[in-house]
């Protein structure tokens, strides 16, 4: 962050990264963190590699796009020291069809679209593990592939495709695994219309809370600590709720806790 | 997490040739198209063989409408048209299709451009010995313009194979896929460097092939 | 027959114009070898392209056999087309096909069986001797030898009108000739109209019938090629025949002549019959007078002779005088100044 | 949840002069760039005024690297190279900077194609006359080849203008970014729409501007 | 001074071979006007464009001034072709600049303030009577104009060198005249020296010092204007100037004439002075016999007369011998066989 003049009550700017998708939610925040002398530049990417990358180079302040299976991944990868200040929202997978009513219906070698970028993908195998339909190798880890796949008793064809084409292409498909901030967005009820829901408590969701990100050195930053609070006011979680018809949840949990999931990935 | 390149091998070759199908496919029918496409073009052009300002206009907008929509926008917008075609949005096919199309507009482009560099001394030749606007198109404009048409299409075909990457949009599949996928979003350099090489072997090939061909053609 | 009504043709180049052809009426008869003259940029070749509506004309009309163009459905116009061969001043050869392939293309047009073309290709090229030349293409000839081409490609087909846009200019003078042999033959034997724009006079005098001189668009004298060249009206047509008759030797040599003391010189023209006749030696021996001459020609212009000298007679002044008058009543004579050069 | 529109007129606003602002840039710097290695090309090329197999196959074969390499790979590979060029990675211009380098080697292939039928004559006639290759180059081959060169490079700029959506990745903003993020991925059609309908109008205006001039030039 | 030595140049086409210039050693001296004519493709423009090396000959050298143009760097080599104007037989002209901007062209290269450019345009214009012409662009023009254009632009720079290839092939006889007597006079008052080819051989008679005659890439001979028309050695040659000579009127006439009971032919040639006596008058005066010139010429090459008539005698057969016997001690007498044509 930088201090337009020097010390004190002035104006602090924060440059966050966002990946443009979160609608009112962003702009309602800065207003509120305005009003308390915090001007958020937002950064918007429509990429999922570079606001990590940008972070880490000094050219953003924090980014808020990710979950936590993400950022533990793109650390190793890249060696940097990127760590999460708070959660956000977590927005549950769940599977959708418009050809059955239930999980069950699904027959012999019926084709279900999944996400194809690295963690969805493998979180929605492991969807479609709990619905019981397949069963994943050990070493499945967090980003896992389709050639995970120990059984498959259904023969099912598992079709990874990119994450917003897997509610418009359910014509063509049996069932789509759908990430519930997509849904919500492309007009499903996230809570009525998934034929199966992940249980966004479960064990299997937590890596994939989203989170807010800045390099360690600003881990206690207070400016950034006020923006994750702004984030789980009241008026700021129902525009999330609104802006997803209730796909996304944002999630209160404290940062001890967050590092802690995060050093156990 | 790394692949493991002793399983990831077949799943590159099988990339390779998913890019190399929809390529070939899409050039054939993108140029069939876009050859038809900018013939007509350049026939109803003020003053050519077949001038006609509506049927020129028509086009001339119609292309002009098609080629700058972000393909993935064009995609969902021409997904009805897709499955009424093909049968199914996804899937290589459902990639073919929407890239057939994008890419016959571009290559519509290309060919007029080709034509009008014609010297329009042999139309007129043809014309006074009785040629009709169609055996003019085929025995005259098409051959005359011949070589340069060939780099022209050769430029198309080295655009459809980076092209070909947003295959994977649909689950087209494809080496563009495989490196974006595997490589940039897993953070692994060993996928992004093979592929890469691998589209810039196919690349180099196709260049070849069409600087032969088109020299052949033009005899220097 | 091929007539031009009233035909003009206007250039717009932004807003200046140009009037390429104004008001051109003419017939060429069936079976007819027409010669267009006249200076560069006179016209000529817009007029041709009149002819097979290469050119929309601005006004006027073109009729072939009483037909005007203009009113001509495309499927019929293209047909009449095929009857009509063109060579162009500048080829236009398509430099995609090879000689053969470019000789065999009306052919193709023509739907013609492909063994049939294949024969009158070798035909016609051995004819233009460019059978070595079959298979170039052609950027490799020389510019005589794609000017063979062009004639080979527009008798292919064995048109019923020929049109010649300086059809021999960039061909030696054998070759021409040649060429010329074989329009005139074909002229003959099928028939063909040959309406054909040249610079080489003596592409006029060896092989039309008519000729036509145009300027600035207009056609401003048309007649037999023997009337026109023995006896040009227009200031324009007069200019053109003397720079090639070349009816009087260089300045240098008549200054010359002058400073020698020279007689006087006389221009004897005649045409025809009394060419056959010994008229200058049998007057000049009744009158005891020398002669000599200095300059000038007697040569054949459609088949006729044609004689246009430059005598000094030597002698008796009164002889002479009397010699003069007689020869006067016979062919034409005149005086020549010698400072006229 | 759709755009507010009465909030979301200025960023649209906003995101076509972005656009505006890269496409232009864009094809100024790519045009320099492209037509120098275009040139480049052509005169080095077998039997022209410099020839020189060596130049001529480095440089076919560099561009024939670059471009096939998609986008996104491309820019990440050449972004230590943004940084020192530009000083950031992030933002319209350090989206400009690698766009430009894209751009100018699919120019170089056009203008390249063009040269290619230019009458040999003409640079004949030019030789005799004493002209060094260099003067040949901007005296000759560039006004000879002009008129069907501003319909290729009408060509990039539509392509650019699609292009540009990719800009997006590096926060460098744009219509195609707001089609993306605000109309595909929160499938919120009207947004598409809207952008797509600018966008369209942008080329529609490119290629009439290419159209007209490059008919000048031509006079035909 | 252009000096070919032993130069050849072979064009490869696949596998096959064209030798277009076979050996050629030619030395052209300084401020002449020296002329190239030959079949179609014998080699002459390939020939001629080996002089500034726009063509590599594949052996022998080219020496302009003593100067082997293989060994002279580029920047030397462009120097020197600066001082070359070429005019090309397909004109070559660029179609992006106006008529103006292509005769202005050299004149850039040079380096020439643009007023004196301007005035230097508008002067070369005028005399190619392009005036009106001067902002059109090189496709509206007709043939003749673009072969003008060419020409304008070619002396623009007062070049030492000037290279026509056919350069007067388009234009009318008129014009034709007015651009040799410009090339003349440069040639005169500038010293320019002229390689030209061309196919009307009176531009040769009106211009040129020499002549070469090229077949199949090998020049057949070489000699003064006035040598080779009027004593053609080589068979080619003879066939050359006959086909423009035209010495025998057609064989029609010939037969009428036959068949008329016509007299004895014979073909008198002269050349130089004699031309001038009244030879032909006093013989046969001396001799009473009468005579009558058929066909044939009297006409001027390289300020020399020259002539050669076809004549009937007619008379007491024992006269006539007589009077050949003595016009032959004077001019050449042959007898022609009727049926010669
Ligand atoms: N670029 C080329 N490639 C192959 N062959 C060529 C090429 N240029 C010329 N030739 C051949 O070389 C020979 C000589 O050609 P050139 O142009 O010198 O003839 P020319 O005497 O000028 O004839 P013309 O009077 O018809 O212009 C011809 O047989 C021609 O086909
Ligand atoms: N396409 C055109 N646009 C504008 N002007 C033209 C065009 N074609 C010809 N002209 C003009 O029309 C006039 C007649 O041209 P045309 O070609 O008929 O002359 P020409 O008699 O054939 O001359 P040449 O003997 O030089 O070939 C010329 O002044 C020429 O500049
Ligand atoms: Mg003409
Ligand atoms: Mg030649």
């Amino acid at each position: 962050s930088s201090d337009t003049s020097g010390k004190g009550e002035k104006t602090k700017v924060v440059k966050i990264g966002v990946t443009g998708t979160d609608g009112e939610v962003w702009p309602l925040i800065q207003k509120k963190a305005k009003a308390e002398g915090i001007e958020i530049e937002l950064v918007e990417f429509s990429d999922y590699t570079l606001p990590n990358q940008a972070l880490a180079d000094g050219d953003i302040d924090i980014n808020s796009f990710q979950h936590i299976a993400f950022l533990s991944q793109f650390n190793k990868e890249n060696n940097v020291d990127l760590l999460p200040i708070g959660p956000t929202i977590i927005a549950p997978m769940g599977i959708y069809s418009e050809k059955i009513k239930d999980i069950n219906e699904i027959e012999e070698g019926a084709r279900i679209a999944i996400p194809d970028d690295p963690s969805n993908q493998a979180r929605a195998l492991k969807l479609l593990e709990s619905a019981g339909l397949i069963k994943l190798s050990a070493d499945f880890g967090l980003f896992g592939d389709p050639s995970k796949i120990v059984e498959n008793p259904k023969n099912l064809d598992i079709f990874p495709i990119v994450a917003q084409q897997t509610p418009r292409v359910l014509p063509d498909v049996t069932a789509s695994v759908i990430n519930n901030g997509v849904a919500g967005q492309a007009g499903f009820d996230p809570v009525k219309d998934p034929i199966f829901l992940e249980d966004g408590t479960s064990e299997n969701a937590i890596p994939y809370v989203n989170i807010f990100a800045a390099r360690a050195e600003d881990k206690d930053n207070e400016t950034f600590q006020r923006i994750v609070e702004l984030y789980h006011e009241e008026d700021v979680e129902k525009a999330v709720e609104i802006d997803t018809n209730g796909g996304s949840i944002v999630i209160d949990i404290t940062k001890e806790e967050l590092l802690k999931i995060f050093e156990g990935l | 997490m790394r692949v493991d390149w002793t399983t990831f091998w077949p799943r590159i070759l099988e990339s390779t040739g998913e890019t190399i199908f929809m390529v070939i496919l899409t050039l054939i029918f993108g140029s069939i198209l876009g050859i038809g496409f900018g013939l007509l073009l350049y026939v109803t052009r003020k003053g050519n063989i077949l001038e006609n300002q509506l049927v020129f206009q028509i086009m001339n907008i119609f292309i002009n409408i098609i080629r700058p929509i972000p393909f993935i926008i064009f995609l969902v917008a021409i997904s009805p048209l897709t499955r009424l075609v093909v049968g199914t949005t996804i899937g290589t096919w459902a990639a073919i299709f929407p890239m057939t199309i994008a890419a016959s507009f571009g290559i519509a482009r290309i060919v007029e451009n080709n034509l009008v560099s014609i010297d329009p001394g042999v139309v007129e030749a043809a014309k006074a010995m009785g040629a009709s606007p169609f055996q003019i198109i085929y025995t005259v404009l098409i051959p005359e313009a011949l070589g340069p048409l060939i780099l022209g299409l050769t430029f198309v075909t080295v655009s459809l194979i980076d092209f070909s990457a947003m295959a994977g949009t649909v689950g087209g599949g494809g080496l563009g896929h495989v490196a974006m996928t595997y490589g940039y979003q897993r953070f692994d350099g060993s996928v992004m460097l093979v592929t890469v090489i691998i589209l810039i072997i196919l690349v180099q090939l196709a260049q070849w092939l069409g600087n032969t061909i088109s020299r052949k053609i033009m005899r220097r | 027959m091929i007539e031009f009504k009233n035909a003009s043709k206007t250039f717009r180049l932004g807003k200046r114009e140009v009037n390429a052809v104004k008001g051109v009426s003419l017939a060429i008869e069936q079976g007819e070898i027409f010669g267009i003259i006249g200076f560069s940029g006179a016209g000529k070749s817009t007029l041709l392209r009149l002819v097979n509506l290469l050119e929309q004309p601005t006004s006027g009309a073109i009729q072939i056999q009483g037909v005007d163009l203009a009113t001509l459905p495309k499927k019929e116009l293209r047909k009449l087309r095929r009857k009509i061969g063109m060579i162009f001043q500048n080829f236009n050869l398509f430099s995609s096909r090879t000689v053969a392939g470019n000789v065999a293309y009306p052919l193709k047009l023509a739907g013609i069986p492909k063994k049939e073309i294949n024969e009158r290709v070798s035909e016609l090229l051995s004819f233009v001797g460019l059978t070595d030349k079959a298979n170039d293409y052609p950027e490799q000839l020389s510019g005589g030898q794609k000017q063979r081409v062009g004639i080979a490609r527009a008798l292919a087909t064995s048109p019923d009108i020929l049109i010649c846009d300086e059809a021999t200019s960039a061909l030696d003078p054998d070759t021409t000739s040649d060429i010329l042999r074989l329009l005139k033959k074909v002229n003959h034997e099928l028939g063909i109209t040959v309406l054909l724009i040249t610079h080489e006079m003596h592409v006029i005098q060896s092989i039309c019938d008519r000729v036509a001189v145009m300027e600035e668009g207009e056609v401003i004298e048309v007649g037999s090629v023997f009337d026109t060249f023995t006896n040009p009206k227009h200031p324009t047509t007069k200019r053109f025949i003397k720079s090639v008759e070349n009816d009087l030797p260089s300045a240098k040599l008549l200054r010359e002549w002058r400073e020698k003391g020279g007689k006087r010189l006389y221009r004897v023209t005649f045409k025809g019959e009394i060419t056959n006749a010994p008229v200058l030696s049998q007057i000049t021996q009744k009158y005891s007078v020398d002669f000599n001459i200095v300059h000038g020609y007697i040569r054949e212009l459609q088949e006729r002779l044609f004689g246009n000298l430059l005598i000094s007679f030597e002698g008796n002044a009164d002889a002479i005088e009397s010699a003069m008058i007689e020869l006067q009543s016979i062919v034409d004579v005149e005086e020549v100044e010698l400072d006229a050069g």
